[in-house]
Formats: structure tokens, sequence, C-alpha cells
């Protein structure tokens, strides 16, 4: 390629580098730009549709069981007893919230709205059994006990599972078979 | 050496007993154990820097909540990665895996002998002193190459290979590069040319601005060093994206470790290098230096040498934030298609100037028509 | 040209018993029924006459039928902007469909998924594997009948 | 590629596995390799088939639709909308007005956010990591809007067969033309940026080169065809929806930096669409009308038996849906087309004789995202 | 720690301390490993972005297994990933904890009910330390869930008996 657009390809690239460089600086150097939120400290209020976890106001819900119908991963339970005048009452109403998927169909098809959203998103638990609510308050201790048992499938001690031995393997995501 | 020795058996009796080449010993140990510690909490504290400076050019806080505004966070790295697992690969080469971090930060950390941090702040004043570094800086492709072959990684043999090209192939340009600076200075010495760039003239007396060829060959010097630490746009041998993590994708605990701080080691020594022929090393602005008492000249020198070698090394990481990643055969290209020829133009310029006006740069030339 | 004057260029062209029916009520790009052995020519000369043109295959997909299995083509004309569909129709227990990947290239990973999903053989396909579920996966998922494992690898489905 | 090939040496089989920091999810290429230079390349797909066609058949058509979510994450609006406008088609549900404007609303929106996460791992993937962060602050300001409108940042299931679930909160439009005001120039600054730097159009130019016959063949749509020189955008040419109310033009790639169809061209195909977004959300901001958001669909939805085949103009090319109705209240058989399934077709043809940096380059340029592709 | 380094009684004022501080180093230092399968994946860079910032906690994404600490499993985990997500697991090197994020990888969330090839739950693959609810969570309860992890590596004993 002649001289020309040898110097050419040198002032391109060093001009285009520049100019990369002067948004970067300008970013860099003005502190106002930025836009974190700390969030343990300045929690940001969500908007106000916000699908947060559910909540079930006891009270007013009728155990229609719509929400459980049209639930599309059947993570609310219900169970009632039809009482003497007619009237059903709820003897679980528990939502398993580890497997909810937020879409809100539920809270759309609620006859009496009571089912609806919070704006609750913190619930970081260490077992799989916190994460069903229980809406019901449990007539004694043992069913509450046989409720958490059944929600946790005993998960596979840790080294069952197919692959061999651990630390000697070829890293599969950054070697593979060779 | 000699005269250190002296200085000192004369302040401490006892020492006079020892034979000379024990006091000679004990001396060289703690001047080493003064440039590690500065070296190692360099790099850690030049770890925490790069975070904070990518979180500022990215609009976002860098790590704060570790110790007052996050300035114990490279000290929490340090500790975990010292307290990891130490993880070695089955089918790995056991020798040269172990080796080649050992390798890879001594190269890194064997340059800072020549480092002159302030007028007489240095630990050893070779008078081959740039030569050397350019001889130390090579060990590190050597361990960056055991690294890559040692790990049995396909990712790290890539990376490995990539390493060897590059940084071999960016030595041309960056002992070429280096050549104006000792032409103009006539000798290898580092303490001899920052003296050179001493004067009056202030500012003026820095090499960068003795003359255009100069000029340039501080850019094409600082660019070519980039490559030479495998910085953006030249980090080919770890890329991030393509190789997984390069060379040392198997390297975890403080091995890992050892790669990092070599990285920030060779920036320094590279950033060092570049302020100690370019930009007049100790040489304070307007302040003849060697007039002031000792301890006054070293420290206001050694801050005056410190404060341009941190802000090469804050442009440095300006520059990782910014740019893409080159490819290979681009790298190759840039190397000996672009580099090579331009840095010999200034050999070749540099050198003629020097005949035509007799070492003079402009500065001085023009000082010379004011002052008639 | 609209679905049914495609549909007569294919009967005189083809004649009766390749271009065997023609479905037109609520199927939205009407679908023209060809012979199975045929479908590669058919394509190929849908593709190729200048009346028609049909230059990119929009879609193929399986479906399962209780009595039978059908591949269908959704095709596209990106000049003269217009669309058919072409089906063919193989039995349930051994599907088998000629392939169309050398007519239209895309076809190659559709045909794979309908040979993974459903169990429909494609004759003459270049690399016919499983392309979503893994090698050793029992049965094909799509299929109405299929009844899901209850372990796989020794993890609980 | 102007280096030769090197002698037949043996080849190494690379596993560019599951989890790599730029296969954009999981994918996995088997990359054979002579040295650097990729002499073979078979994309190994499924690791995340969630078998949605199966679940399609078990859940009725309104219980599908939060699916449609995670079929493209990235444009979740888009999917949603694609599937309400094929059940309307084969149900032949009229929507009202201004559901159809607010889709539009919401579908290029969404296609802004998913360009943005596009533009950002391709530059990311090419080694500067600073637009990527540009770009998601950008796309955090849409999740806002989003939240606003319907709730969730990232999966809506805003849209309803028959309409959309909610009606726009009042001050949505003000705010969405904040954004649009402050959006705009940002697109040029990203330009300035990373678009027209040296090292960034050395790494794509003459990269990844798919011509206009291939990628009508090989099936490819939307940005990575348009890429190729074909100027064809479901929006335009085939409209559906109120799209043919809006005046935009469709971006095309013509060889700007290299040959026509390559990995820069396909990248610039996106940059300049967010620009036609943003001018078709200016004029649905002002022509939208008012009135009812939702049709009237009995409860128990049951579509007459019928099959159509519907497509739509996803961010990522052309969403398809397939469906066979039996006049059951859910679905016989729905099979999904989606445009980064086909963008593999051509992946082994394009990846020879290139270098592994430029397969990061050819996949970040065909923007795939994983679960369109295994569905 | 393998061996009983010190064999001085459990829990005197010098192990404290040193529990503290090493704790302390692991908690604020918690690289996790870039392994984003599904929509999580998505959340999971925007937590990492410049409006939430997990780099404010010291944790930066890691590409390699060997050099993360943290594995957030974001996303569905399929039976054909299964595999791959052990052996990621195994590559880790020792003090490697785990968060499940999102429902999928909780109890295999929307996909629980009719999906043949989708892992109920990851913990039937590896062992997990903390859940975060969500589908997907926002990045405000992925860094809870971090946080919480922070208050479990806090109260782990490393020397004397093991706790």
């Amino acid at each position: 390629m002649g001289l020309k657009q040898y110097l050419k390809n040198i002032w391109e690239a060093v001009y285009t580098i520049a100019l990369g460089m002067k948004i970067t600086a300008r970013y860099g150097i003005d502190p106002s730009e930025e836009i974190t939120q700390q969030y343990p400290e300045e929690k940001r209020q969500p908007a106000e549709r916000f699908r947060g976890f559910l909540h079930n106001d006891v009270p007013r819900c009728i155990a229609c069981t719509m929400c459980a119908k049209t639930c599309p991963v059947d993570c609310i339970e219900i169970e009632f007893v039809t009482g003497e005048d007619k009237k059903r009452k709820l003897t679980r109403f528990d939502i398993n919230i580890g497997r909810c998927m937020y879409c809100g169909l539920c809270v759309e098809v609620c006859p009496t709205k009571c089912l609806t959203h919070t704006d609750g998103y913190e619930k970081a638990s260490l077992s799989r059994g916190e994460l069903i609510l229980h809406f019901v308050e449990p007539a004694s201790a043992e069913e509450e006990e046989a409720q958490e048992k059944e929600a946790e499938p005993e998960p596979a001690p840790a080294g069952a599972a197919p692959a061999e031995n651990p630390s000697g393997k070829e890293p599969e995501g950054t070697g593979g078979e060779n | 050496m000699d005269s250190a020795v002296a200085f000192l058996t004369s302040k401490i009796p006892f020492l006079a007993s020892l034979p000379f080449w024990v006091v000679a010993f004990l001396v060289m140990l703690v001047v080493a154990l003064v440039i590690l510690g500065f070296a190692l909490t360099y790099e850690g504290i030049a770890t925490y820097i790069e975070r904070k400076v990518a979180a500022d050019i990215q609009v976002r806080i860098g790590p704060n909540r570790v110790g007052p505004n996050g300035w114990f966070q490279f000290i929490a790295d340090g500790v975990k990665l010292l307290m990891k697992e130490d993880l070695i690969p089955a089918k790995a080469d056991k020798f040269l895996f172990v080796l080649a971090p050992y390798l890879v930060f001594v190269g890194s950390f064997a340059a800072f002998v020549v480092v002159p941090f302030g007028i007489s702040l240095i630990a050893a004043d070779l008078n081959i002193g740039v030569y050397y570094v350019m001889a130390v800086t090579s060990l590190v492709v050597i361990g960056i190459l055991l690294a890559g072959w040692g790990s049995n990684n396909k990712w790290a043999l890539l990376g490995g290979m990539r390493a060897a090209a590059q940084i071999v192939s960016y030595e041309v340009p960056v002992g070429m590069a280096l050549l104006p600076a000792v032409i103009l200075a006539g000798s290898l010495s580092l303490q001899e040319i920052i003296r050179s760039q001493g004067g009056y003239l202030g500012i003026f007396g820095w090499n960068i601005f003795h003359n255009p060829f100069t000029f340039f060959s501080f850019f094409l010097y600082f660019t070519a060093a980039l490559a030479e630490t495998n910085r953006t746009p030249f980090d080919i041998p770890e890329a991030e994206s393509e190789l997984v993590a390069g060379y040392h994708v198997e390297y975890s605990g403080i091995r890992f470790a050892f790669f990092f701080m070599a990285e920030y080691g060779d920036m320094f020594v590279v950033c060092a290098l570049a302020a100690a022929l370019y930009l007049g090393g100790w040489q304070v602005p307007f302040v003849d230096v060697s007039g002031l008492s000792p301890l006054l000249a070293n420290l206001l020198s050694l801050g005056v040498f410190l404060a341009k070698v941190i802000a090469l090394i804050l442009v440095m990481m300006w520059v990782r934030w910014t740019l893409p990643r080159l490819r290979v055969d681009q790298l190759m290209r840039m190397s000996w298609k672009y580099l090579v020829p331009l840095t010999f133009v200034n050999v070749l310029g540099v050198s003629v100037w020097v005949l035509a006006f007799d070492g003079k740069g402009i500065p001085a030339l023009v000082m010379s028509l004011l002052g008639r | 040209m609209t679905a049914r004057e495609i549909y007569e260029v294919l009967r005189e062209k083809f004649g009766e018993e390749v271009v065997t029916e023609f479905q037109e009520e609520n199927v939205d790009p009407p679908a023209v029924v060809v012979a199975t052995e045929k479908v590669a020519e058919v394509l190929t000369f849908l593709r190729d006459d200048p009346r028609t043109l049909f230059d990119s295959l929009m879609c193929l997909s399986g479906v399962d039928y209780e009595d039978r299995m059908e591949v269908v083509y959704h095709l596209h004309s990106m000049t003269h902007l217009h669309k058919v569909t072409v089906k063919v129709r193989t039995d349930r227990e051994n599907p088998k469909v000629p392939t169309v990947e050398k007519v239209y290239p895309v076809a190659s990973f559709h045909e794979r998924e309908a040979y993974d999903l459903l169990g429909i053989v494609f004759e003459g396909h270049s690399d016919l594997r499983r392309i979503l579920l893994p090698e050793d996966w029992p049965g094909h998922p799509l299929r109405k009948d299929y009844v899901y494992p209850d372990s796989y690898h020794g993890i609980k489905v | 590629m102007e280096i030769e090939r090197l002698p037949e040496s043996d080849e190494l089989l690379i596993n560019m596995g599951p989890q790599h920091p730029s296969t954009h999810g999981v994918l996995r290429i088997l990359l054979r390799t002579d040295g650097e230079l990729v002499t073979g390349a078979k994309p190994d797909i499924g690791y995340l088939h969630r078998s949605l066609e199966k679940i399609a058949e078990r859940v009725t058509y309104a219980q599908f639709m939060p699916f449609t979510d995670r079929l493209d994450y990235l444009a979740a609006a888009n999917c949603n909308c694609a599937y309400a406008w094929a059940v309307e088609k084969l149900a032949g549900i009229e929507v009202p007005e201004r559901a159809e404007y607010i889709r539009v609303i919401v579908c290029e929106l969404n296609r802004i956010a998913s360009h943005l996460i596009a533009f950002g791992a391709f530059t990311a993937d090419m080694g500067a990591f600073t637009p990527f962060l540009y770009g998601i602050r950008e796309r955090e300001r849409i999740n806002d809007l989003f939240e606003m409108i319907c709730g969730n940042r990232l999966t809506y299931n805003y849209a309803r067969i028959g309409g959309v679930s909610h009606d726009l909160p009042d001050g949505f439009l003000d705010e969405l033309k904040d954004f649009l005001d402050y959006f705009e120039p940002k697109i040029d600054e990203y330009n300035q940026l990373i678009s027209y730097n040296k090292i960034f159009v050395h790494r794509l130019a003459n990269v990844a080169v798919v011509s206009k016959e291939d990628a009508i063949a090989y099936g490819l749509v939307g940005p990575n065809l348009r890429g190729s020189g074909v100027k064809w955008d479901l929006r335009k040419d085939e409209p559906y929806s109120v799209y043919d109310r809006f005046e935009f033009d469709v971006p095309v790639g013509f060889g700007e930096k290299g040959t026509v169809g390559d990995a820069f061209d396909r990248y610039m195909v996106r940059i300049r669409e967010m620009k036609e977004s943003v001018k078709i959300l200016r004029q649905a901001i002002e022509q939208i009308p008012d009135g009812p958001v939702m049709a009237k669909v009995p409860r128990v939805f049951k579509p007459g038996p019928g099959e159509v085949y519907f497509r739509a103009e996803n961010p990522r090319g052309e969403l398809g849906f397939y469906i066979v109705s039996k006049g059951g209240t859910s679905p016989y058989r729905l099979k999904i087309r989606t445009g980064s399934f086909t963008a593999l077709t051509i992946f082994d043809k394009v990846a020879r004789g290139h270098l592994i940096a430029d397969i990061i380059a050819l996949i970040g340029s065909f923007d795939i995202v994983l679960p369109e592709i295994d569905r | 720690m393998k061996k009983n380094l010190l064999q001085a009684p459990e829990g005197t004022v010098m192990l404290s301390t040193v529990d503290k501080f090493i704790n302390w180093s692991r908690r604020s230092s918690l690289w996790y490993l870039l392994f984003a399968t599904a929509c999580c994946g998505i959340e999971l860079m925007q937590t990492g972005a410049s409006r939430y910032d997990l780099d404010r906690f010291g944790a930066v994404f890691r590409a390699t297994p060997r050099q993360s600490d943290l594995m957030i499993v974001a996303g569905t985990i399929t039976h054909k990933m299964a595999e791959r997500v052990k052996r990621l697991y195994d590559q880790m090197p020792e003090p490697k904890y785990v968060i499940a994020m999102g429902s999928c990888a909780n109890t295999g969330g929307p996909f629980y009910k009719d999906s043949y090839c989708v892992v109920k739950g990851v913990d039937l693959i590896i062992p997990v330390d903390v859940y975060v609810p969500g589908c997907p969570p926002r990045p405000e309860a992925l860094i809870d869930g971090i946080i919480q992890l922070q208050k479990i590596i806090d109260s782990k004993k490393n020397f004397g008996e093991k706790a």
C-alpha cells in the first residue's frame, strides 16, 4: 500500500482512538454521571404495578380455587373444608414462591381481588422449605412438619451425581476433551 | 557498593569485624527487602486503583465496602487467594506448572533494581541499565510460555503461543524506541540519562521536547510498552472473551496472584522507564535538585518521579477501559509494519539531529539564539 | 399468484397422483398436499420456476396426528411476495420423508429437530443426529403418546 | 483472508464449551482448528432446551403467554405480541386500536433494549468492556419504563389474547418522551466511542462475510439478512398490526468498511435500527388514540379448528408461530420458528478459514440468544 | 482446612481473630463464576453493571472456574447441562459457595410441571448455600442473597474442630 495510505491509516487510528478516549475521559472525570444506587442503604421503591411476592387476604378469600386452576405452574395449593352454612373455610393456602413465575395471571382472575402482589422481593433463604409461604396457620405443629417435609425433596448428596473425581478433571468450560 | 559498606562500618563498629562480603550481602538484602516491600504494596494498591478508575469511567462506584472507602480491597483479595485450595490439574506438568508463576514474577520484579527512584535512591546504578531492563523483562515471556504449556489446557496453550509471538516481536520496537534517549545522554545508565535531562530549562530539558523525533519516539515507546505488558488493546495472551482466561486459565489461589501482581509490576517498570528516559525522571521542573540538602533532595525527587509514573499508569488504565482488542495477525502487522519502521526512522532522525546540532535540542538552540 | 393458482400449476405439472389435495378453509397460507416421495422435486420446481420463485423456506415443522405424521413446509417468495404451504404425510410407526436439505440448506437443522423431537427419519440427510436432546435420550418427546422418563443419569426428571 | 493455508498438520479439537464468556449463553461449538485457523466449527445446541412446544400442548392459550417471555428474554414484549397476533389471526379476533398502538410502543421499546444488549455484548466480546456498561445504563431506564407498564423488568407477560393486560399508566407517555430525547444523542456517542474506532473496524471489516444468496438460502432473517444487503423487513414488506401507519426506513448493509454482508454491516444495521425504532416511537406517541385496551374474549377461549402461520419482526429476525388447533382449549401443535436457530445453520460454512477471534466476532454479529435456539 | 494446624483448644481469643480476619477476607472478595444460562443471566449482568454494581462488594466476575469461589446458578439447568454444572462445580477450588438464583435454579420453576428435560432444582446436583426467589429476581434481591451468603461465611469456623 502506498505511503499515503500508510500515513492515512496511522492518522485514522490516532484520531478515532483519541475520539473514544475523550468520551471515556468525560465520564471518568465527571462524578455527577454516577448512577449507582447503593442497594442496602438506598432502596429503590419499585413501580406501583411491580409484581413481587403474592399475598392472600385470607378472611376475604372464598376458596374458589380459580387462582390454583389458572396458574401455569400449579404453585398454589389450596385445601378447604365446606362448613355447614355452605361457606368454604380454608384449611391450607400455600404459595411456593420458589416455583412461582410471577406472571400475575392468578391476581387477574381472582374474583374477590384478595390475592395481590406485594412489592416485596427480598427473601433469600437457606433452604427450599422457607420458600413456601403459608397463609393459613396449620391447626397443629406436626401438620406443619408434614408440609415442610413434603416440600423438601431430599437433595442428592453432593458427590452422587455423574461427574467423577473432583479436582483432577479438565475444566469443561475451559478446555474439553483433548 | 564499597562506599556504602565503608559508610556503614564507620557508623557501626560491630560490622567492621565481619568480612567485607558479609556486610555487602547485608546491605544488598536490606535494599532488596525495601524494594520488595515497595513493589508488593504498589501492586496491591494498583489493583485497587485500577478497579476505581474502571468504575469511574463506567459511571459506577468501585469497591467501597471493604475497609474505609474500599482501601483494604486488595488485602482481602490477597488473603483470600492465599487461603485458597492449592489446586494443580492432574494431567498438568507439575514442575513447569509450579515454576511458571515464579519466573514471571522474578522477570517483572528484577527490573526494579534499576528504577531510578530519586537522586541517589537507586538499588544499583548499573552502567548498562537500559540494556539490563530489556534483558530481564524478556524472562516474563518464558514464564508465560511455561504456564501456557504446563497447564495442559488448550486455551492456556493458545494463550502461551500468543504471548510468545507478541512479547518477542515487540521487544524490537521497545528497544529501538529507547535508543534516542540513550544517544542523547551518551550512556546506558539511567541515572546518567536523567542527569543529562537536567539543566536550567525546567521542563524543556526533558528528552521529549529535545527534538520532534524524540517526541514521536516517546509515544511509540508507550504503545510498544503497552504490548510488552499485555495490556489492552494488546491483551491477547489472556484475552478474557476469546481464550476464557488465556495462559492463567488453570491457575488459582496464590499462583494466580503472582501472575496478577507481575502484570502490575511490569506496568510500573515500563512507566518508570518511560518517565526516566523521556520525562526527565526525578528532575524537578524548576528546581535544581542537586543543590538542596541530601534528605530533602531525595524526598522531592522521589515524589516527582512517582507522580510522573503514576500519571503514566493512569493513562494505561484509561486506555484499557476504552479500546477493544486487536487480533493476533493485526498485532503482528502493527509491530513489524508500523512500529519497527517508525522507530528506525526516529533513531536515524535523532542521530542526524545530534550530528547537525552537536547534541543541542530545540529548547537549547532557542535559548542560545535569545541569549546570543 | 394466489395459492389456488399455484395448486393448479402443480397439478398440471406433476399430475393427479402426486399433488393429491388442496386445503383452503381456515388454513392460513393455503396448503397443497403432495405425495411423500416427490417432495424434493416439487420443492425444487417451486423454487426454480419463474412464475413461483419460492426462494425462502420459512419454516419446516413435523406434526403428530393420531393416525399419521405430517411434515409441513411453509414457503415464501421474496420477489413475488406470495406464500404457500406444502404438506407431506407419512405413517406414524416409522415415518420416512426424503430430505430437502439440497433444495433449501436451512432445512438441515429443522429436519434434525423434527427427527429429534418426533422421530421422523429424513432419508439422505447429511448428518441426521439429535440436535436438542442428549444423544442417549429415551424416545421422542413431542409424540402424543410420549411417557416422561422417571430419571436421567441419576437425576429425577 | 490473506493468511495462506498451512500444510495439513494434525488439528486441534477445541471445545468452546457450554460455559464460555462470549457464546451469549450455553452454546457449545466444536472447533477444529489448525493452530489458530479454524477448519471446522460445528455448533452443539440443546443445553437450554426447555420443551416450550410440549408445554404449549399442555397449558391453555392464555396460560402459555408467560412462557413466550422465556422464549426470548431480551425481547419478551415482541414474543408476547407475536404470540397474541398469531392466536388472534387463528381465531379471527379484532383487537381495539389503542391496544395495537400500545403493542407497537412496547415492541419497539423492547427492540431498542434488545439491540442495546446485542451492541454491548458484541463490544465486550471484542475486548472493550465500557460500552457494554453504557448500553446497560440505557437499558436500565427502559426497564424502569416497563416496570411502570406491566410490573416486571424482564419477563413482562404484558400482552393478552385480544389486547393488553393493563392500560398505560398516566404520565407514561411523557416519561417515554424524556427517555427518547435522552437516548437519541447516546447512539451517536456510541458511534464515536466504538463503532468507528480503527481497531474495532479492523476486527470486523471483511470478517464473516455472508453473501446475499447464501443469506436467503440459509434462511437468515432480520438484521443478519439486512446486513447482507437484502432489503426485507416484515414491518415494511408484510405489515401487520398498525405498522403501516408509521413512516420509517429500513437500514441495509452496504459494505461500509469492507464487503457487503460482513460483521461490521450487521453490527451497523442494528445500531441504525435503534434510530428507526426511536422514530417509530415518536410517531406512535403522537398518533395513539383513546379507547378500550382489551377485546371481548370468552374466559374459556376455544378457537375453531384450523392452522395458521404468522410471523412478526423480532429484534433477532422473524419469529414465526405455526399453530394447529383442533378446537380444544390448548393448541394441538405449536411450532416456534426463530431467527437465531437458522443463524446457526450457516455457522459452519462461514466460520471456515477464520481465526478463533473471528469466531467470537461471528457469534456476536449474529446476535444469537440461546433460549430462542433451543426453545 | 484439611489439617488442624493449631492444636490450641477451640475458640481461644487468638483463634477467633484469625477466623474473623480470614472470613472477612473471603467475604469481601467473592469472585463469582461467569455462568449465565437463561433470563437470570441478564439480570446477573445488570446487577454487575453500573446501577447496582456488584463491584462495591468486591465481587468481580471470572471466566474460569479455577479462579472463582462463588457460583451463581443463574438460569435453567437442563439434563444435558446438569453434568457440565457438576463438572464446573468440581473444578472450583475449595472454599466455594453456590447461590441458586431464580425459580428455575431453586425448584425448576415454570418448567417444573410439564417439562421433561429440566432439572427440578439445582440442589439435586450441587449443594446450594442460598436460594434467591424471583423469576428473574431483581438485582436488589440478588444482592440481598449475596449479603445473606456473606453472613454465612462470617459464621464459619476455619480452625479448631470442624464446625
